[in-house]
């Protein structure tokens, strides 16, 4: 179809670096996609919501719907030979480099079908052969990790990047100041996208951070301020940083979003802000209400029209749903595999040890 | 009367603040948000924000801090949200704090309490759920606890924070919320117990079972099970991992001469293998069977509920070792 | 004809980059300074510094790099100055490496070498000369690997760079300059020794001495002056920690009926003890007299010479160790 | 005696502060203060690479010949109440706070009379009745334990400061990140001295850090470069810092040094740097010469008067070792002391457990 533009809500703000306009090319497709894959997003994540009220889903679930727009505004900016890496808040980014909704469901209710057999759960999610490297629990650690993914690319002069995601409680880490200085030093193509939705848990930005301007905070290291829930400035932001990683290293981008769950499903989420905060955003800033203006703005498609696709969405994680839950738990000879790549003809021992044990 | 190991703690908190103006707390959430796992509930508003300081999530930063603020003589609690972030700053736990009394000779001394729940809470999957029981007890300089009822709870962390030197406080988060009986004795606000010390949970003469944390109440329950089939058990809560309380432990086997270790931790270089070689060393001759030990898989941690169900001792396992050490027969176990 | 250790690391590493480019190496120093302890002399004017990379001080960060890569595919080789200082690291070791390849079900695998030295060399004080064996060895997910001789140095080295988990490798830095008869077969690029097995070093049949490391010599000499006075030790150079060679050492005892294990480390939770356990539950009836562990004393490691002496096992130890295990009279030792 | 002043060998460049003058106040007896204190410094350091070389001394040795400046030019500045904490290149300050000689010569050569009981060597010193916290053999840790001691300072409301001092090969580490974005969240009266001598073991400063302009990497943090081979600039930036700290929390101070000596005795400190270079920092900027050439100028004394100081030092500094030679190893019963300071009434074990043990 033929390409026109759109305008990011805000100008972005560089650090060091001369920002890209605000004058985003896109298409009917892709606008239609968008709309589509963070309906999708957001109702995976709703059900998620009441898989775990009903004791379908255990331990930790963290989600993602709010922060939509950067998933599926990156994902449009790159190819699948680019890595990304994540935090354990990991479900809708597994989606978006082309994993599917059973194996998220199966994933987060502990079944065989799910993307790490259920032995992951919810904070681990891989996809390797999508270029999606995890689903990582330990705030931070996932971006030394990026960097080494980075460094790889470049060791193998694949012309690819890493877009290696954290938030901003996370920005405080040291590991991340570490891992930067050796990614300018070796001029790595690692993007740093700090996903500052405001909050750390409970605790607001301002209250952890000294400074709070994330885009600032690589110091020598350029970065970029960016609406995050607006998915034309991110893919924007992330074309730009693409090509700016592949010339001349490390760049961070602070994409400034919202998460409209709690924290965790322990969380209310209404403790530490207030309910005006939630729903001012909801109103003003949603990345899916934006792209649905734009579409009937632009004439791509009705009201009624975009109605159906939510119905149609509806539908389909239902039936993932179903689907998955027809997925048994795994085999309990499972517990002893994928210990090792390869094992070394020696026992390895159950609680039981006497009793059960099994040659690896 | 009643009161849950998290009423416990922070009971045992709020008074040791009270009694000494030194002590603190820090840790990611433990004041406006009452902690992770509301131990700290109430303190920030009684103690305010200056003895009660939420953290960044940079654990090696702050708990560097804490040890330096001990190093300087004032008492802080450092809460790790869970004990798996605590690898973050296990440098300053291992050399910064356990050793420097000893290489300054005296001359720096370390009194700070480091705590959080420790090893597998209910699908947390393998990055959360590991007990770093063995790894801390493995290192001089430090003293390593482990709770298990309320009665531990308070008295052990209070022993923790008067305690001069530093300690590894290793929780559990799904007894926080288990109530027990508790005496006046143990409500009040002097009551303390002692550091490297072990408690007889339940006197039997069969064999000997020891355990900690939330594996104490799973022997207590093996123990029932079995006494109901002519096999007296007793039970050794070990509350203190370091100093071991050898000597009760093998006063106990030279008595049953059978004994079975039960942790929840992985097994190679455990608990329960250094109690087996304690026992060996100093009460061979009074063992009747080979030590039966139980000890979560040696596996990370799977989240899916069958698998981690098989991860972790079930009271089922506690038996059966029980029998196997008293030559009992034992139902064959499900093909691994 | 005779190699160092510190040659047999270093050809081996040179072997392994030459037969493969997805090998590279990082950490302090490893570059332009030819490494700390010269480990990696020569690589960097041989393969170029995209393949040796000096990285800052800054631990964490760049065993993190190191873990991406290998996700990525490629086959990192981690030196760590000292494994003190892994500790900065160490998330990254377990909850990054370890567990990765368990909780993605096998979608991502770590190919991945941590090495350098390990435990107590000459002098060096409370925080650089802690033996990290145990704590590595206690986390599923890892291979632990501890080379002895020039011989398992090459075999050892190369086996874990060409494995597709990851390995920690534990050196001894007092071991680098030592001098071992080395054979034709070893030199060969394509030798290589199997993980998990451990080497009798010497046969014997009155008992069984189980040491790593630095300590298998000094197990040998032990057995030296022991065969002198009519006793006949089997030597096992353990090799691997992780995983453990129980066949092996069971196997040994089972003929030999008594136990001494070695190791420079700290004992409670050490490797002795989990062999201690590992012998109690699998040949319990054939033990003919207590286990005898010798180790690092239990209490950080001190400077002044005569303390050092005093804080790691010596032969003479080992050599009384033996007596007691085979119930011969010992000299009375200096009272603490 | 009356003040006059002397000026800075440069300027101060501020980052994110405006510097203090570089007319420094002092006094004939401070002048003199400064030649006798730093050449006893200078001499302590060589004798200890002789006792090394004669293999008195053992394992890690780090000498600090070169960077005396630092040492004095603090002190100078503040009180014993203020708190110091350093690397293992500690030896200097432990005489700076008022450690003696002998307990250095002693502890060197690991005898009962050692600082530390000879049971810490070369890398831990302490003094706490000095305000000194040691002696820290790993790199970058001091420096959120010397925040911890701000911290405790400001707790107690005791109205001083520390002073944490790091390499510029410690710089780099993400715990100095993290400590600071904590300390100034906080307000806490901490100085992060980092002392720059340009190698971090065979490291250049700018092989390990993508931005070396250390007075800066505190980024939202205020800094100070000073040179650091001068110690009234020293002595006029710890006086501002301390200042700063109590009213406005951290501040870095850049300390431009050279280390004369290899890394530690193992590194000939040639092969990574010209012998040109090292001798050039010797003939231009050698901490002590200054201040001789100021004391000349002044009239303070004369050539011979401070020649026959440095014959004193010689003696004072050959005596000490001679004394701290008399002194015995440690008992072995230390053996066993001070792993705690409440034992609990049970066993520790030596080497042959059966056969070695205590009750503590
Ligand atoms: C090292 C470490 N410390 C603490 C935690 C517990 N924790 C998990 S998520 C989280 C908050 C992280 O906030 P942020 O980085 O802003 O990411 P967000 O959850 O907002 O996406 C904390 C404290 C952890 N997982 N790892
Ligand atoms: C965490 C850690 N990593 C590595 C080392 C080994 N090491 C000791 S000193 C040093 C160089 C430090 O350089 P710098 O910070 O510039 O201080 P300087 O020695 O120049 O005073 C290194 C790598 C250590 N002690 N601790
Ligand atoms: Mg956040
Ligand atoms: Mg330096």
């Amino acid at each position: 179809g033929p390409t026109f533009t759109v305008e990011t809500s805000v100008p972005f703000v560089g650090h060091r670096c001369e920002p890209p306009s605000r004058e985003v090319e896109t298409t009917a497709k892709e606008l239609m996609g968008f709309f589509r894959d963070m309906s999708l997003m957001r109702r995976m994540e709703i059900a998620a919501d009441a898989l775990y009220k009903a004791k379908l889903i255990r331990g930790f679930c963290h989600l993602y719907d709010g922060q939509e727009a950067v998933a599926v505004g990156m994902e449009a900016a790159i190819t699948r030979k680019d890595a990304i890496i994540t935090a354990y808040r990991d479900h809708c980014i597994f989606l978006s480099r082309g994993g599917n909704l059973v194996e998220t469901f199966a994933e987060l209710m502990g079944r065989r079908a799910g993307c790490s057999n259920g032995k992951g759960g919810s904070m681990h999610f891989y996809k390797k052969e999508g270029g999606f490297f995890g689903g990582h629990g330990i705030v931070g650690a996932q971006v030394p990790l990026g960097c080494g993914l980075a460094f790889a690319q470049k060791y193998l002069r694949e012309e690819t990047v890493t877009f290696a995601m954290y938030g901003d409680g996370a920005a405080n880490q040291g590991q991340l100041f570490e891992a930067l200085n050796i990614s300018a030093l070796w001029d790595l193509p690692a993007i740093l996208i700090c996903e500052n939705n405001h909050y750390g848990m409970g605790t607001a930005e301002w209250r952890a951070a000294k400074s709070p301007a994330y885009y600032k905070r690589g110091d020598y290291v350029p970065g970029l301020k960016v609406d995050g829930m607006d998915a034309f400035a991110v893919k924007q932001a992330c074309k730009f940083a693409k090509e700016h990683a592949l010339k001349n290293g490390p760049i961070i981008l602070e994409m400034d979003t919202y998460r409209y769950h709690g924290h965790s499903m322990s969380d209310p989420g209404s403790t530490y802000r207030t309910r005006d905060e939630i729903s001012n955003v909801r109103q003003e800033r949603d990345p899916i209400e934006r792209v649905r203006k734009l579409i009937l703005l632009h004439d791509l498609a009705s009201v009624a029209e975009l109605k159906d696709i939510e119905k149609e969405i509806r539908k389909e994680v239902d039936n993932a749903i179903a689907e998955a839950k027809e997925s048994p738990l795994p085999d309990p000879s499972e517990l002893f595999t994928d210990i090792f790549v390869k094992g070394c003809g020696t026992e390895v021992y159950g609680v039981e040890r006497k009793e059960n044990k099994i040659l690896i | 009367k009643e009161m849950t190991v998290r009423e416990a703690l922070n009971s045992a908190l709020d008074e040791e603040m009270s009694a000494d103006p030194k002590v603190f707390l820090m840790g990611e959430e433990v004041g406006e948000y009452q902690g992770a796992y509301k131990i700290t509930k109430g303190l920030l508003e009684k103690y305010g924000p200056e003895r009660v300081l939420d953290t960044p999530i940079t654990e090696a930063g702050f708990t560097g801090i804490g040890v330096g603020a001990a190093y300087y003589g004032l008492r802080p609690v450092v809460e790790f949200m869970t004990f798996n972030f605590s690898m973050q700053a296990i440098d300053h736990i291992i050399n910064s704090a356990a050793k420097m009394n000893y290489m300054s000779a005296g001359n720096i001394s370390v009194p700070i309490v480091f705590r959080g729940p420790n090893g597998a809470a209910a699908g947390v999957s393998s990055q959360h759920s590991q007990c770093y029981g063995a790894w801390y007890a493995h290192v001089p300089g430090l003293k390593v606890l482990s709770p298990y009822s309320s009665e531990d709870a308070r008295g052990l962390l209070k022993a923790a924070i008067r305690d001069p030197d530093p300690v590894v406080f290793l929780e559990n988060e799904i007894l926080y919320g288990q109530s027990f009986p508790i005496s006046d004795e143990v409500l009040d606000s002097s009551f303390c117990l002692p550091i490297g010390k072990a408690k007889i949970e339940r006197e039997g003469k069969d064999v000997t079972i020891t355990a900690f944390s939330k594996m104490v109440g799973y022997a207590l329950q093996a123990a029932e099970v079995l006494s109901k089939e002519g096999i007296s058990a007793e039970v050794i809560n070990l509350r203190s991992l370091r100093p071991l309380d050898r000597a009760a432990i093998n006063a106990s086997v030279r008595k049953t001469t059978r004994l079975v270790t039960v942790e929840e931790g992985f097994p190679q270089h455990g608990i329960g293998a250094e109690i087996c070689a304690s026992v060996v060393e100093e009460s061979f001759e009074y063992l009747d069977a080979p030590v039966e030990r139980i000890a979560g898989a040696d596996v990370p941690m799977p989240y899916a509920a069958n698998l981690e169900r098989l991860a972790v001792p079930q009271v089922d396992n506690i038996v059966n070792a029980v029998k196997r050490a008293c030559f009992r027969s034992v139902p064959v176990a499900a093909a691994a």
